[in-house]
């Protein structure tokens, strides 16, 4: 049960109010049409999935409906850090204490 | 009715509160106080139960969690049955009533248990794996009789009569256990002023110093408990559960608590009170003072009646006065055992011996008991206990140094009762649940919580400290540093002084050698509940299964209902002897939720029966009760749908409604369409990226049916948008689709396109919406409404218009799902009902008729017009559909879904694609769902070519009408398809076009 | 292989069980083999079952980084049919089906396949539109199955809850009789047994940490403990750590792996003969051999691979079970636990080559491959045997998802089972 | 009147705006009247919590963006209120402005002023905002009494404790199985804004959690859910 900070609500909240929407930072082709079966096929289901470190989305569904990201070690469950939406992410690997 | 076993004196009972209970068909008496097991074993009751595979007679073993025997079907009633409650934790109550969930006809004389002993040489760990397989067809059979084995307790029959709820708390220090560890834990953090929870399983708080023989500042341990207590239940900033088992740790700091607010109070739970309460807490951190529990010694026959756990012994004489026995022996590896020895003979027993594993122990506790005049066997140890129904005797044999072999002659003790204690092992289960493995400790005998993730300290005894002093200072300490952790200003409590004996250092031995191999020897008992023996460890390990979870899963060890409290660290150490590797080389399994069960009530919570999940309803919700509508599931809504008349059948009905709406004026609830008003410059461009159609040009005034897609190009909603003003849109959605269609749209402005500026915010409550339909319906609002013009040509089909409708506000929507001239009244929602009962009472005269969900499924098929969810099911684009008008392909935004359907896939030939279907004989119905097939006769697998998606009898066409898919429809319009049913019959349809009625659309546009 | 019989155990009573064989030996993995599993899971050990036995490929190595069928197969709710909507999973999940039905006397090891019927309940309307359609393309793929109004469900389940005033009413079902439930680690053992028999190296606490490649294709595994294995092809059967092995391999999958969680009741008498699920009140439930009632329902939401998930999934799944069994509110909870399934965007399974020569994949079973392991075994084993997916297999290409050819069942999957 | 005001205001801002009252005597139903209607009257002796509905008021979702000087000083100039910081609230006698997301407010006050706040409301702002009326769609529910807080604790997974919990905060959190806005109107006392449609539940839902605390469905007489002291001594599950 995750205790996840909202960056806009600046607080943390119940995992109860969010819902977990993917991978993050996977942009839509500006020129879809342009794309082969491939490439639209891996951008719309090919995924990381990593174990480890994960850049994912959440929205605030029963709060304020605001979507962000969140780095969260998907073994561990440990949420690194969120971030708002159009942000960078500031954990991109884990460093030694939180190697799992 | 005396109780033979129950002491004079001493105890924390309360003699003069006397209790009469039941337990196996017989009425027995106790005390307030009382667990259900210790009053049993006051009345000197022996076996209390069956062992599950072997049938064999068992007894109380411990006094707590662990308890893996004494698991009884209590309740009175039959709504109020509860199986397989421990004893050792249910507190006894006036009129408790009990049963043994094992043995047939009855315990003593038990008809398996004579079987058992015979059979049970045939039922080694996995014998079912290597059995019952022939003949095939017999396995059903064989299972019937396994089957009835199965379970200890049973299940009510009827319905829970109590109620349970959660209650959500929110704490910066979460203490776990309130012995000397947590309540010193607890004085440190709660005078900081944090927000302290302590929780205690126990009825009492105190732990291991309700019990104790140890002195607080020179006092009884119990008034430093009760001073403890007295302090933290002043502060507000302290909230005390007891009756309160923390049975999960959960990820960041969530743990859910079990507290049995009113199972000590009888049966049911008094009126207006919860049964039991979930607290679902989360806390800053958490502070494990959770103790340890006592290992047993596994040896020969060690689950006779009689054989106990050590503490379990002076559990029972100091906390509840009661003797279990007459004359004891006492096998431990370690010194702290030698208490139940003594608060046995302070309570007026005999002590046969202790018989200690250690030759070296020689201290204080080996003087005492020298002092005592105790027989002391050092270097020994019990290889088997003696008896049938209850221990009689005591086989005591030397053993080496090492505890691998006995040395010497075996020699029989006399005695009834047999406690054993092979050490302490911490109660480690709740730093586990969240994925951290314990750490074996060669000082301390036992596994320790290891590193974790989750903001947790650990003090007292289950990190291994088994000193009463360091216990509490080490509490003291702890409870400050979480606080301090928490963000508050700690100290450690003064922790008060105890006089501290010396202990000689324990030894490691866990089962018992004996004379004969293990696999020969009597049956040396690990997992009592599961019916697990040393033998049986060591068969797995040597049948290959050498991983201690393969053993787990082989044995069925720690499968029970006490998770192998009492046996899982003995089984480990059997089997790693057995591989001939240490124990932390062979490992733990892992523990799990639940430290002890959790009643299924109790994890639900208020959310049963009426509260199970919301029901939604719409402004006109009460009159559709009252004219007696059915109702329909729709996402969580309750939709109307269909309004017989009383003697009416269904079709019946749905013939009237049918047909009064095509031929004067229906009208439906509409209320519960989704609706989203999106305001923005971009509003319109924003539309036209979600949209497959175009809306560049919709006029303010108009209105647009629109499909929606996914990135795959497959159709998930639709709907009508209407232009309100330039940069104002109010958009449709499915009722089911609502929330999710908004989420989807917020998802795309917010990730992909915040640029845009547009908002949107839901409105599907705030407008009450009724459709009227049928050719008498601009005459019915005429009615109504003197401030907007109905002129046909004025306000034309798919215009929408704003002015009042009796009275009330309302924006009105020329738009059509039944091809009937309709018309969408929209008045805010509270004064929804108003303008539905001045539409009936101004169409009356028209014999407006309301219809429901499904009259409105029926019009609009026969118009051809689809229901997103059932005649598409996400694998249908809008070409499948025949919608291709609804898909502008030029739009220079790349609208979502277009991508996606030019796929290979979804380009090919011989795709499923919507068609009407018109069965030969007009007066079948085809069944929804039914499947086209080529040729019925071929044999299984049968091709198919789709199935029947909407299907109904038409009482304006006088016949039935469908729509389905089939591969390559569109191109096989006339043609015929058969549809096999599951009763037999093949129905012949013909392939046509969607639409069965009105093709050009006159109605709609009069 | 020692042979096991009633007659085994009374003889080997008599010596005080002192003398059965060992059921796997426990090898030294070889340098090289013909296939390499990764994956001890009951799917990888039926795949190197069924290569040796039909295939005749002997010189097999299964490699497994924990214990034989620890991963999903042993955390699973056990429940096998195969109704399935859509063609393609059908023929498969009822190959598999068949080959249930004689697995315990193929493998000599009972699995305890118990053919108590699965019920499948619909209470909307959608849902019994959904249902007639899912029979109907059954009875015409060969495969046992009926539609159910309210009171042929209440016949075979009296217990349950139907009763027109629940919050969802039950409306009728889906039931197909051939279904129930089957002793999962019973299945893994099974195999090993009768692979390691036919001289399959069983290579436990072995884990895989790379591909070894030539020239983009795959030669053998890099392993944690034994160093490189060589293997002219590769099968992964890694369920829910599919991406990883596919990162390893370096190409993504179309799978996320997420925590599907279940629970067990304490064992209790005999109450429920047939396994029950509901999509809409969301829960499913049978009763083992044992007595306890095995319970579970959806994913969580969030990739994860900690073999656990959150607590609102076994509220939300417990407010289910008493939904529709209300005496069940005071029965207890004894342990739940989570395993990590690798979910698909369609609901279907992945058994395909991939952008790596040598190099095959089986996974994407999500929430429902246990019953299909007898059938992804032996479909896979074809597909390792000739380098080439089999009839069955074709479909389920991971190049589906470029395509688009994919195969929806979350209708049939909607509930995790 | 509202044909010639909607016009221009259509005009210069793109918005279709509609006065959705009725001018006269036309019944109006809130989303709880059934409720109301059915409930018993008979208060409990010394209750413990006190639920009622304060139904048919004003209610305006605003959107727009708090770091635009220009939008925060129209709504303060057309509410009176100034723009509250995150999940706070502003209020004075009539109207209430809670903060929803970070560009969004809700605006709560007298029943009959939805058209005339939005139109001054517009009359005030510029550029990229909106406001939507949703006063049809939502309804206030009161929740006070000592044991007002344990109901919400029995009902909401967030902390409701004084500590996170100072009056004037504004959450929308889980309630139940649905949602809702929790506004800290006093000591002892709340206010949830609920949607229409999922009302009859959260009612259900509040009584249910009540029940155990005596519940009256009256709105406390003065200073009766003021009572601190009585709340102190009455909550031995409270943290
Ligand atoms: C709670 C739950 C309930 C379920 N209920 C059902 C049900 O009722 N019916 C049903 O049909 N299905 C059900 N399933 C799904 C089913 O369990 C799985 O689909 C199936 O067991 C998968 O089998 P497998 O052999 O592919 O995977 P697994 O059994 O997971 O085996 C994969 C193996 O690969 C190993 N491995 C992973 N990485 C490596 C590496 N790098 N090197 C070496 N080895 C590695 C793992 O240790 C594991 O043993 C359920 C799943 C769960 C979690
Ligand atoms: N000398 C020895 O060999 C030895 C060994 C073990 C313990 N001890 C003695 O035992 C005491 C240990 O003190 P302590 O405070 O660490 O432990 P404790 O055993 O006194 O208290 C632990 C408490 O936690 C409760 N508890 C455990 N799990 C729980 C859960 N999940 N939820 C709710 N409650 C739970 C138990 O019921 C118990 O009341 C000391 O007095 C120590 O001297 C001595
Ligand atoms: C069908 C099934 C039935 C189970 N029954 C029990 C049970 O009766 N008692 C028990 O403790 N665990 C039971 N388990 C759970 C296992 O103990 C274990 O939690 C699960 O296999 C996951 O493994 P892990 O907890 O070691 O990660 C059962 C598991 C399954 C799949
Ligand atoms: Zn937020």
């Amino acid at each position: 049960m995750f205790y996840i900070y909202c960056p806009y609500c600046g607080e943390h909240r119940e995992e109860e109010e969010f819902h977990p929407k993917g991978q993050a930072h996977l942009s839509r082709p500006t020129d879809p049409d342009a794309c082969s079966d491939e490439e639209w096929g891996d951008y719309l289901y090919f995924r990381d999935n990593p174990r480890g470190l994960h850049h994912e989305i959440w929205v605030h569904a029963i709060g304020c409906r605001k979507f962000f990201n969140a780095t969260r070690d998907t073994q561990s469950y440990e949420i690194l850090e969120t971030y708002r939406m159009g942000d960078a992410p500031r954990v991109t690997h884990f460093t030694d204490t939180q190697k799992s | 009715m005396t109780q033979p076993n129950r002491l004079d004196n001493g105890g924390r009972i309360d003699r003069s509160k006397h209790l009469t209970f039941e337990f196996n068909g017989r009425r027995y008496k106790g005390f307030s106080g009382d667990t259900l097991a210790s009053a049993l074993l006051a009345n000197g009751v022996d076996v209390i139960g069956r062992s599950f595979k072997y049938s064999r007679p068992r007894g109380i073993v411990a006094a707590g969690a662990e308890e893996p025997n004494a698991v009884f079907q209590l309740g009175a009633t039959e709504a109020t049955q509860v199986p397989n409650v421990r004893a050792t934790q249910q507190e006894l109550f006036n009129g408790l009533v009990s049963q043994p969930t094992s043995g047939w006809p009855n315990l003593q004389f038990d008809f398996l248990g004579v079987f058992g002993s015979i059979l049970g040489r045939m039922l080694p760990p996995g014998f079912y794996y290597k059995t019952f397989m022939f003949p095939q067809a017999a396995w059903e059979t064989y299972e019937k009789y396994i089957r009835k084995a199965a379970g200890l307790g049973r299940s009510p029959r009827d319905p829970d009569v109590d109620t349970y709820d959660h209650l959500n708390q929110h704490t910066d220090v979460l203490i776990v256990g309130a012995g000397p560890a947590g309540l010193s834990a607890a004085l440190s953090a709660a005078r900081s002023g944090a927000r302290v929870i302590l929780a205690d399983e126990q009825a009492e708080m105190g732990g291991a110093l309700l019990d104790s023989r140890e002195t607080l500042n020179g006092k009884p341990a119990s008034n430093w408990v009760r001073d403890a207590l007295k302090e933290l239940s002043g502060y507000d900033n302290v909230l005390l559960l007891p009756r309160a088992t923390v049975n999960g740790y959960h990820d960041h700091n969530f743990l859910t608590i079990h507290e049995r607010r009113t199972d000590h109070l009888g049966d049911r739970a008094p009126a207006n009170q919860s049964r039991q309460r979930l607290h679902r807490v989360r806390a800053k951190w958490v502070i494990l003072a959770t103790g340890a529990h006592e290992r047993p010694l596994v040896y020969g026959n060690n689950d006779l009646p009689g054989c106990m756990l050590a503490s379990a012994v002076s559990t029972y004489i100091n906390r509840y006065a009661v003797a279990p026995g007459r004359r004891l022996v006492l096998m431990t590896t370690n010194d702290n055992a030698y208490r139940a020895a003594f608060d046995w003979q302070d309570a007026g027993r005999e002590v046969v011996a202790i018989v200690d594993t250690r030759a070296y122990a020689d201290g204080a506790w080996q003087d005492e008991a020298n002092r005592r005049g105790i027989k002391l066997l050092k270097g020994h140890a019990v290889i088997d206990a003696q008896g049938k129904m209850r221990v009689t005797g005591a086989v005591v044999a030397g053993l080496n140094t090492d505890g691998t072999q006995l040395t010497g002659k075996g020699e029989v003790l006399n005695c009834d009762t047999l406690a054993s204690s092979g050490g302490w092992s911490p109660a480690v289960h709740l730093s586990c649940h969240t994925g951290s493995r314990p750490v074996w400790d060669d000082d301390v005998i036992g596994f320790v919580p290891g590193k974790t993730v989750q903001k947790q300290l650990t003090a007292g005894a289950v990190t291994g400290c088994f000193s009463l002093a360091d216990c509490l200072a080490d509490g003291a300490r702890i409870g400050a540093e979480a606080a301090t952790n928490a963000g508050f200003n700690a100290e450690p409590a003064a922790a008060p002084s105890v006089r501290c004996r010396p202990e000689t250092r324990p030894m490691a031995l866990f089962c018992v050698p004996h004379y004969k191999p293990n696999s020969r020897a009597p049956k040396q008992f690990v997992d009592f509940q599961t019916d697990v023996t040393a033998a049986g460890i060591e068969l797995a390990t040597r049948e290959g299964f050498e991983s201690i979870e393969h053993v787990k899963r082989y044995t069925a060890m720690g499968f029970g209902t006490d998770q192998g409290k009492l046996g899982n660290i003995n089984g480990m150490a059997v089997a790693a002897k057995s591989l001939n590797q240490s124990i932390p080389e062979t490992g733990t399994t892992i523990f799990r939720p639940n430290y002890t069960p959790v009643t299924f009530g109790a994890i639900a919570g208020r959310h049963c029966n009426d509260l199970f999940e919301p029901k939604r309803y719409s402004a006109m919700h009460e009159w559709h009760v009252e004219h007696g509508a059915l109702f329909e599931e729709v996402g969580q809504w309750k939709r109307p749908w269909y309004f017989p008349k009383p003697n009416e059948s269904m079709q019946q009905a749905l013939d009237r409604e049918c047909l009064a709406t095509r031929n004067s004026v229906g009208i439906l609830d509409a209320s519960t369409l989704g609706k989203i008003d999106i305001q923005g410059k971009d509003a319109r461009e924003f539309i036209g990226r979600i949209y497959t159609n175009a809306w560049a040009k919709l006029a303010v005034g108009k209105c647009r049916y629109g499909l929606m897609c996914k990135e795959d190009g497959m159709v998930f909603d639709d709907g009508v948008t209407s232009c309100l003003a330039e940069d104002h849109f109010l958009m449709t959605t499915t009722t089911g689709g609502a929330a999710g269609v908004l989420e989807w749209l917020e998802f795309y402005h917010q990730t992909e396109w915040p640029e845009l500026e547009v908002y949107m915010n839901t409105v599907t409550d705030h407008w009450a919406t009724m459709t009227i339909a049928g050719p008498n319906a601009r005459k019915l609002l005429s009615e109504l409404t003197d401030d907007i013009d109905l002129d046909r040509d004025n306000f034309k089909f798919m215009d929408w218009r704003q002015g009042t409708v009796a009275g009330v506000p309302a924006r009105v929507f020329r738009i059509s799902f039944t091809g009937e001239l309709s018309y969408e009244i929209n008045v805010q929602a509270n004064y929804g009902l108003h303008v539905w009962e001045k539409l009936f009472e101004h169409g009356a005269k028209y014999d407006l008729t309301p219809y429901g969900t499904e009259t409105m499924h029926i019009l609009r098929a026969e118009k051809g017009f689809i229901i997103a969810g059932q005649d598409t099911d996400g694998s249908v684009h809008p070409y499948d559909l025949g919608m291709s008008w609804a898909v502008k392909e030029d739009k220079p935004f790349s609208f979502i879904g277009k991508r996606g359907m030019k796929r290979e896939d979804c380009v090919r030939d011989n795709r499923k694609q919507l068609v009407g279907l018109k069965t030969k004989d007009p007066s079948i119905v085809l069944p929804e769902g039914a499947q086209a097939v080529d040729n019925p006769n071929h044999p299984k697998p049968v091709p198919m070519l789709g199935h029947v998606t909407s299907s109904y009898y038409s009482a304006n066409l006088g016949r039935s009408i469908a729509m389905g898919v089939i591969k390559n429809g569109h191109k096989r319009m006339g043609e015929t398809v058969h549809y096999p049913l599951v009763d037999g019959r093949v129905v012949e349809a013909e392939i046509c076009s969607t639409i069965f009625l009105d093709p050009k659309g006159e109605r709609q546009n009069v | 292989m020692q042979k096991y019989s009633g007659f085994g155990l009374l003889k080997h009573s008599l010596t005080h069980h002192e003398n059965w064989q060992r059921v796997w030996r426990n090898p030294k993995p070889k340098k090289k083999y013909d296939v390499i599993i990764v994956g001890g899971g009951g799917h990888g050990l039926a795949t190197a079952y069924y290569l040796a036995k039909v295939h005749n490929i002997t010189n097999v190595a299964v490699v497994e980084k924990g214990y034989l069928g620890g991963g999903n197969t042993a955390r699973n709710t056990t429940i096998v049919r195969s109704n399935y909507l859509w063609d393609e999973a059908a023929l498969l999940y009822e190959h598999a089906m068949k080959l249930w039905e004689g697995m315990s006397q193929d493998l000599n090891y009972n699995v305890m396949f118990s053919q108590r019927g699965v019920l499948n309940l619909g209470h909307t309307l959608q849902d019994m539109r959904d249902i007639q359609r899912r029979v109907n393309a059954n009875r015409l793929n060969g495969i046992d199955s009926e539609a159910l109004d309210t009171q042929g469900v209440q016949e075979i389940v009296p217990i349950l809850n139907c009763s027109s005033s629940a919050r969802y009413p039950i409306l009728g079902a889906s039931w197909q009789p051939r279904a129930g439930v089957a002793r999962h680690d019973a299945v893994a053992w099974g195999y090993a047994r009768a692979a390691d028999a036919m001289g399959v190296d069983l290579i436990q606490q072995c884990e895989v940490n790379d591909i070894v490649t030539e020239d983009g294709a795959a030669i053998g595994v890099n392993t944690k403990q034994h160093g490189a294995i060589y293997g002219d092809r590769i099968g992964c059967v890694v369920a829910g750590n599919s991406g990883v092995l596919a990162k390893m391999a370096g190409f993504h999958l179309p799978i996320e792996s997420h925590p599907l969680q279940a629970l067990v009741s304490e064992p209790i008498r005999p109450i429920l003969d047939t396994v029950v699920m509901s999509n809409q009140v969301h829960g499913y439930i049978s009763q083992s051999d044992k007595g306890d009632l095995v319970i579970g329902a959806g994913i969580d939401g969030y990739n994860g691979y900690g073999q656990r998930g959150s607590y609102s999934t076994i509220e939300h799944t417990l407010q289910a079970i008493v939904e529709m069994f209300p005496m069940f509110s005071r029965v207890r909870m004894n342990r739940q636990w989570g395993g990590i399934v690798d979910t698909c965007p369609d609901a279907c399974p992945i058994i395909s080559d991939t952008p790596v020569e040598n190099l095959f994949f089986n996974c994407g079973w999500g929430t429902g491959g246990f019953k299909a392991t007898p059938g992804s075994g032996h479909v896979f084993a074809a597909t390792l045997a000739k380098g080439e997916a089999n009839e069955l297999a074709k479909p389920f290409s991971m190049f589906r998802f470029h395509n688009g050819a994919l195969i929806d069942e979350h209708g049939a999957a909607g509930v995790a089972h | 009147m509202s044909e010639a005001i909607n016009k221009a205001v259509l005009e210069s801002t793109q918005i279709a705006i509609m006065e959705q009252l009725p001018e006269t005597g036309v019944p109006a139903r809130s989303p709880l009247a059934h409720q109301q209607q059915t409930a018993s009257r008979t208060a409990p002796e010394n209750p413990g919590v006190y639920l009622w509905e304060s139904a048919l008021k004003t209610h305006l979702a605003l959107r727009g963006d708090a770091n635009n000087a220009d939008f925060a000083n129209g709504v303060e100039a057309a509410t009176g209120l100034a723009l509250p910081e995150v999940l706070q609230s502003n209020h004075n006698n009539e109207w209430a402005l809670s903060w929803i997301a970070p560009d969004e407010w809700l605006l709560t006050g007298p029943g009959d002023q939805a058209l005339a706040m939005e139109m001054s409301l517009r009359e005030q702002l510029g550029g990229h905002y909106a406001v939507i009326n949703v006063g049809g769609g939502q309804t206030l529910v009161r929740l006070a009494g000592p044991r007002a807080r344990s109901v919400l604790m029995k009902s909401c997974p967030y902390d409701v404790h004084d500590r996170n919990f100072p009056v004037g905060k504004v959450v929308n959190t889980v309630l139940g199985k649905s949602q809702a806005t929790l506004r800290r109107v006093g000591d002892d006392e709340w206010e949830l804004v609920v949607r229409r449609s999922f009302a009859d539940y959260i009612w259900r839902w509040l009584v249910d959690a009540s029940q155990e605390y005596r519940l009256s469905l009256e709105q406390p007489t003065q200073g009766a859910s003021k009572n601190r002291a009585g709340r102190l001594q009455a909550s031995p599950v409270e943290n």
